[in-house]
């Protein structure tokens, strides 16, 4: 492996996002940070800057009012980039399924790589959630650009969405 | 800021707190709640399972040829133990291993289940009602 | 003192500043009872940064950054090769001024309200980096480093210049108690937050760069026996890391008032006792 | 008359003045969660403001009386919020039994587990706020070790009932599951460790000068205000108000084993953390007094009716009272639940309080409070 392949691998910097769970998978991601844990073996820091973020882990079955920021921050976390969606509520709306104002899951808003079940997930599987992460952030590289569903229903024409990521890039 | 200094230096010839997991291993309490498993020969397919799981992480679908599936979903499950409570049957244990992590390969569209299930479910009502009909006229 | 040494000390300067970065990280980990990154973790960093896509807010914002970066090497390499001191200050004052002029160009409020506490920060710093500048000039009848160089054992006549340098660090490096331009958990990386990518990296690099420029700084006390100067530079950063880790952030005015209130006064001192030929 | 009118100018004057606006959420690392604060400063002096909670609603009252028969519903409320989970479960629970009329009727060792599950609760709960606090202060390495002692705690969850965070421990009718004797033996031997560490932190927030210097007089809540806004919890008990749930109501066994009530006269951010250390002592008492005053025995009942009247439950979370309403009209599902939770009546105050301070003291001051929104959005 190259130094460049290996240091996406090796930097993953984390941004944290709750879309309405319950704080018990956030508090677990932080405690993922403190001593026991400590992922910063792993070059894992929590910037909470969606702009120098590379893994990006919701927790939440995305309520109503969060759905447009958690799309806002997933379009400013720049490429590579992996989504990880931690607890069952942010992968399938756990307990919270087909309540009236939930999205039942992240994967209904932005695309997701890795879903770590358990409610909460414990530290260790959020651990194993984000090595698999790495692995596959380590095989996408700044072109892959995957864009939110609800871009691919405003812009259904390849065209429309070719704009749209000529605008991404210049911005 | 005295103390904390002194721990601070001191730290620094003592070992880490960290758990340096995943390179070691780690072993679960005894009776931790982790994933549900199914013992095919014991299940009767009562539904109750299906009836009292909070989230509605098992669905038991009745294919049309009337064989049975039981389906559990690990990224919805709350792992409460409710339906190993109670299984009338004895047909479900809790192992005190957690679930790993899925990706797109492995993970299970469970809208399209739940539908599925549900319609499956409408079938199967109208068959019985049929048989019964059948049954009553003759 | 030749040109080689410092030449090269100034092209290895990313490599050393890298790993002075790691070592950091390392120690402090290890201080709050965890294990911590690889001491190579930096380049790690770095290297990612420079394959992200780059989202650009607007060219005055990133020219400001490289700007940032410019200053910074300018500053080293005149303190490298033995330039004039004043300059180094002049130069390391600037990189900072540029850096919150970016920050101030986008509008983020906490990339602003980072701008104002960075142009604090220069407040608090850069004076007593002149008085240490002047107390320099008493001693060894120069402003020019080669000649400062030249002379064996500073830290024998100016214990409490020294003593001052120490009381700014934090603020120079953003440590608490006087990280207050980062304050992670109020303006999130302050200056810094709008870049990201490719355009972050010169500031990440300038980061070590500042961190080398403060062992250099540290470095020309001791001069004389490399040992003792290797020994003088791990100690007073062990010991900056320390206070980092045993005190609560204080609010930007307390930063300017401590650093006047404790440095200037030390290097005032110094400067009288100089002068009256004590030390 | 002249001066009057000078006055107002001056007054429209001040107003039309532009302030920076500093956005703090609804993503923010200070705070896991999506609560939105809107802070209109000069020169970092916040002068107004604004804030947002709603980002968390998810309907779970609503969902409580049309998806979930009542013997979930302790496991869904658990899901209120993930830091007090057993403080919420357990009102729960005892609402629906009251609302069955079978709450005279539970077990002693149900109510023992009960009140140990929330005592561990506010344990964790008390300990991540400490250091949380810690951390927004810039000291993280007290974080660290005020969260690495803490996971010692989370052990003893994982330990006694199987999951760190959701306990789901309590049901209605009881609880689901017992504490051995050899598990007791170890809960017993760790509460020395975790009473240890609770040393420290009482050490560090009392005695390190820089931490204090920042806390001390921060957000200064008298007596009055906490009685006017109505703040519950740690928070009023640091301003002096005798007020505490768990020997307001009796659905444990707190009023046999002599709680007592942990208060101080400040109120400023440093007696609120204060308040909270030594809640933690307590609690350990709790934990040691109810495990030696039962038995192993009987932990449920059997559940055969369904809730029918109207009931309410007060417990004392971690933060606060947690208040439970519920009226059952015979069927599975009640007619209507209400919960109505600590940070709910905490909020009101906050922008009573953070006026006219330095934006780099908001971050202590709010978590001083804290705030918590799973719950208040619901
Ligand atoms: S998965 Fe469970 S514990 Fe995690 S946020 Fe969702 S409800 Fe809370
Ligand atoms: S409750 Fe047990 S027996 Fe009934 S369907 Fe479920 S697993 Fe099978
Ligand atoms: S453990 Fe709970 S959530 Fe999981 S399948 Fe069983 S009843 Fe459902
Ligand atoms: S930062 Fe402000 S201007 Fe930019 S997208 Fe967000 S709200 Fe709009
Ligand atoms: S007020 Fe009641 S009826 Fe009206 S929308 Fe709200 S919940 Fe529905
Ligand atoms: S009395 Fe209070 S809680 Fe009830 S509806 Fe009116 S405002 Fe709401
Ligand atoms: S106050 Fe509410 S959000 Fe906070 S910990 Fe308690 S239940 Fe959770
Ligand atoms: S709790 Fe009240 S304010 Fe909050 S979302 Fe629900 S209805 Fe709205």
């Amino acid at each position: 492996m190259s130094i460049f392949a290996l240091s996406r691998v090796k930097s993953p910097w984390i941004l944290h996002y709750d879309t309405g769970g319950c704080n018990g998978c956030d508090i677990e991601i932080l405690a993922v940070l403190t001593p026991r844990y400590d992922v910063e073996r792993f070059g894992m820091i929590n910037r909470g800057n969606p702009k120098q973020a590379d893994v990006f882990l919701v927790t939440g079955p995305v309520t109503k009012r969060c759905r447009e920021r958690l799309i806002n921050l997933y379009l400013q976390v720049p490429e590579p980039k992996v989504v990880v969606a931690v607890g069952s509520c942010a992968c399938d709306g756990g307990v919270f399924r087909n309540m009236y104002n939930v999205e039942n899951g992240v994967d209904k808003v932005i695309p997701v790589d890795v879903y770590v079940p358990g409610c909460a997930a414990r530290p260790h599987q959020i651990i194993d959630g984000v090595v698999k992460a790495l692995e596959i952030l380590s095989k996408k590289t700044k072109e892959n650009i995957e864009l939110p569903e609800y871009i691919k229903e405003r812009f259904p024409s390849l065209n429309d969405r070719r704009k749209v990521l000529e605008e991404m890039r210049k911005r | 800021m005295l103390k904390m200094f002194l721990t601070s230096v001191l730290n620094l010839f003592r070992k880490p707190a960290t758990h340096l997991y995943p390179f070691e291993p780690y072993e679960p309490f005894e009776d931790y709640r982790g994933r549900i498993v199914w013992n095919e020969e014991k299940c009767t397919f009562c539904m109750r399972c299906e009836m009292v799981c909070p989230p509605g992480a098992i669905k038991i679908m009745i294919m049309e040829d009337d064989t049975k599936r039981w389906l559990w979903n690990p990224a919805q499950c709350i792992y409460c133990g409710e339906c190993v409570r109670n299984c009338p049957f004895g047909a479900l244990t809790q192992e005190n291993q957690y679930s790993p992590p899925l990706d797109k390969s492995n993970k299970r569209d469970w809208s399209e289940i739940e539908r599925e299930a549900e319609r499956l479910k409408l079938l199967w009502r109208e068959r019985l009602r049929k048989k019964s009909q059948a049954k009553k006229s003759s | 003192m030749d040109f080689l040494l410092p030449a090269s000390l100034l092209v290895l300067s990313p490599l050393i500043g890298g790993l002075l970065e790691g070592t950091f990280r390392k120690l402090n980990a290890r201080m709050q009872n965890r294990v911590g990154p690889p001491i190579v973790q930096p380049f790690y960093d770095l290297f990612k940064l420079l394959q992200k896509r780059p989202i650009l807010i607007n060219n005055y914002h990133v020219i400001m950054a490289y700007a940032h970066l410019v200053a910074m090497v300018i500053a080293l390499a005149t303190f490298l090769l033995g330039g004039d001191f004043l300059l180094v200050i002049f130069f390391h004052g600037m990189s900072l001024a540029l850096l919150s002029m970016g920050a101030y160009g986008v509008r983020s409020s906490y990339s602003q309200v980072g701008a104002t506490r960075e142009l604090l920060h220069i407040l608090a710093v850069e004076p007593v980096l002149i008085m240490i500048a002047a107390n320099l000039y008493l001693n060894t009848g120069t402003f020019l480093l080669s000649e400062i160089f030249n002379s064996n054992f500073l830290f024998k006549s100016m214990p409490l210049a020294f003593l001052a340098l120490v009381a700014v660090l934090p603020a120079k490096l953003k440590k608490s108690p006087f990280d207050v331009s980062e304050a992670h958990q109020e303006i999130i990386g302050g200056p810094e937050i709008e870049y990201s990518g490719p355009f972050y990296a010169p500031i990440y690099l300038a980061k070590w760069l500042e961190e080398v420029l403060s062992a250099g700084l540290i470095a020309m006390f001791f001069l004389g026996n490399p040992v003792i100067t290797l020994i003088a530079i791990s100690v007073t950063f062990t010991f900056v890391l320390a206070v980092d880790n045993s005190t609560a952030r204080l609010s930007y005015w307390d930063m300017v008032k401590y650093t006047w209130e404790i440095s200037i006064p030390l290097v005032l001192v110094n400067l009288v006792l100089n002068y009256v030929g004590v030390l | 008359m002249a001066s009057e009118s000078k006055n107002k100018t001056r007054e429209i004057q001040i107003k039309e003045k532009v302030y920076t606006t500093i956005p703090f959420g609804s993503q923010h690392v200070a705070l896991p969660e999506p609560i939105k604060f809107i802070f209109d400063t000069e020169n970092e002096i916040v002068k107004e403001i604004k804030f947002d909670i709603a980002y968390v609603h998810r309907g779970i009252e609503k969902a409580l009386t049309t998806m979930f028969d009542f013997r979930k519903a302790p496991y869904v409320v658990g899901r209120v919020c993930g830091i007090c989970s057993a403080a919420h479960t357990i009102p729960c629970a005892v609402v629906m039994e009251r609302a069955i009329g079978i709450d005279r009727e539970i077990p002693d060792r149900a109510k023992a587990i009960r009140m140990i599950a929330l005592e561990i609760n506010r344990l964790q709960s008390h300990f991540l706020i400490n250091g949380h606090l810690a951390e927004v202060c810039g000291y993280e390495n007290v974080f660290m070790h005020i969260w690495r002692d803490r996971e010692m705690i989370m052990d003893l969850a994982d330990m006694l009932f199987g999951n760190r965070v959701q306990y789901d421990v309590v049901c209605v009718g009881g609880v689901n599951r017992d504490i051995p004797k050899d598990k007791e033996r170890v809960l017993l031997d760790k509460l020395n460790e975790i009473e240890k560490s609770v040393e420290f932190m009482e050490k560090i927030f009392t005695k390190d000068r820089t931490l204090v210097s920042r806390l001390k007089g921060l957000g200064v809540v008298s007596k009055e205000m906490a009685l006017e806004y109505g703040i519950v919890g740690p928070m009023a008990r640091a301003s002096g108000v005798k007020t505490d749930c768990r020997v307001e109501d009796d659905w444990g066994l707190y009023k046999d084993l002599g709680f007592e009530m942990v208060t101080m006269e400040e109120g400023d951010s440093l007696a609120r953390c204060l308040v909270r250390v030594r809640e933690c002592y307590e609690s350990i008492r709790i934990i040691r007094e109810a495990i030696k005053s039962t038995e192993e025995g009987e932990i449920s009942i059997k559940v055969t009716a369904n809730p029918k009247y109207e009931a309410v439950c007060r417990n004392e979370a971690p933060r606060g009272e947690l208040f439970y309403y519920v009226k059952g009209t015979g069927g599975i599902m009640p007619d209507r639940v209400r919960i109505r939770t600590p940070t709910l009546a905490n909020i009101p105050i906050l922008p009573e309080v953070m006026k006219d301070v330095s934006y780099n003291d908001i971050p202590p001051l709010l978590m001083s409070f804290d705030p918590c929104i799973a719950c208040t959005g619901r």
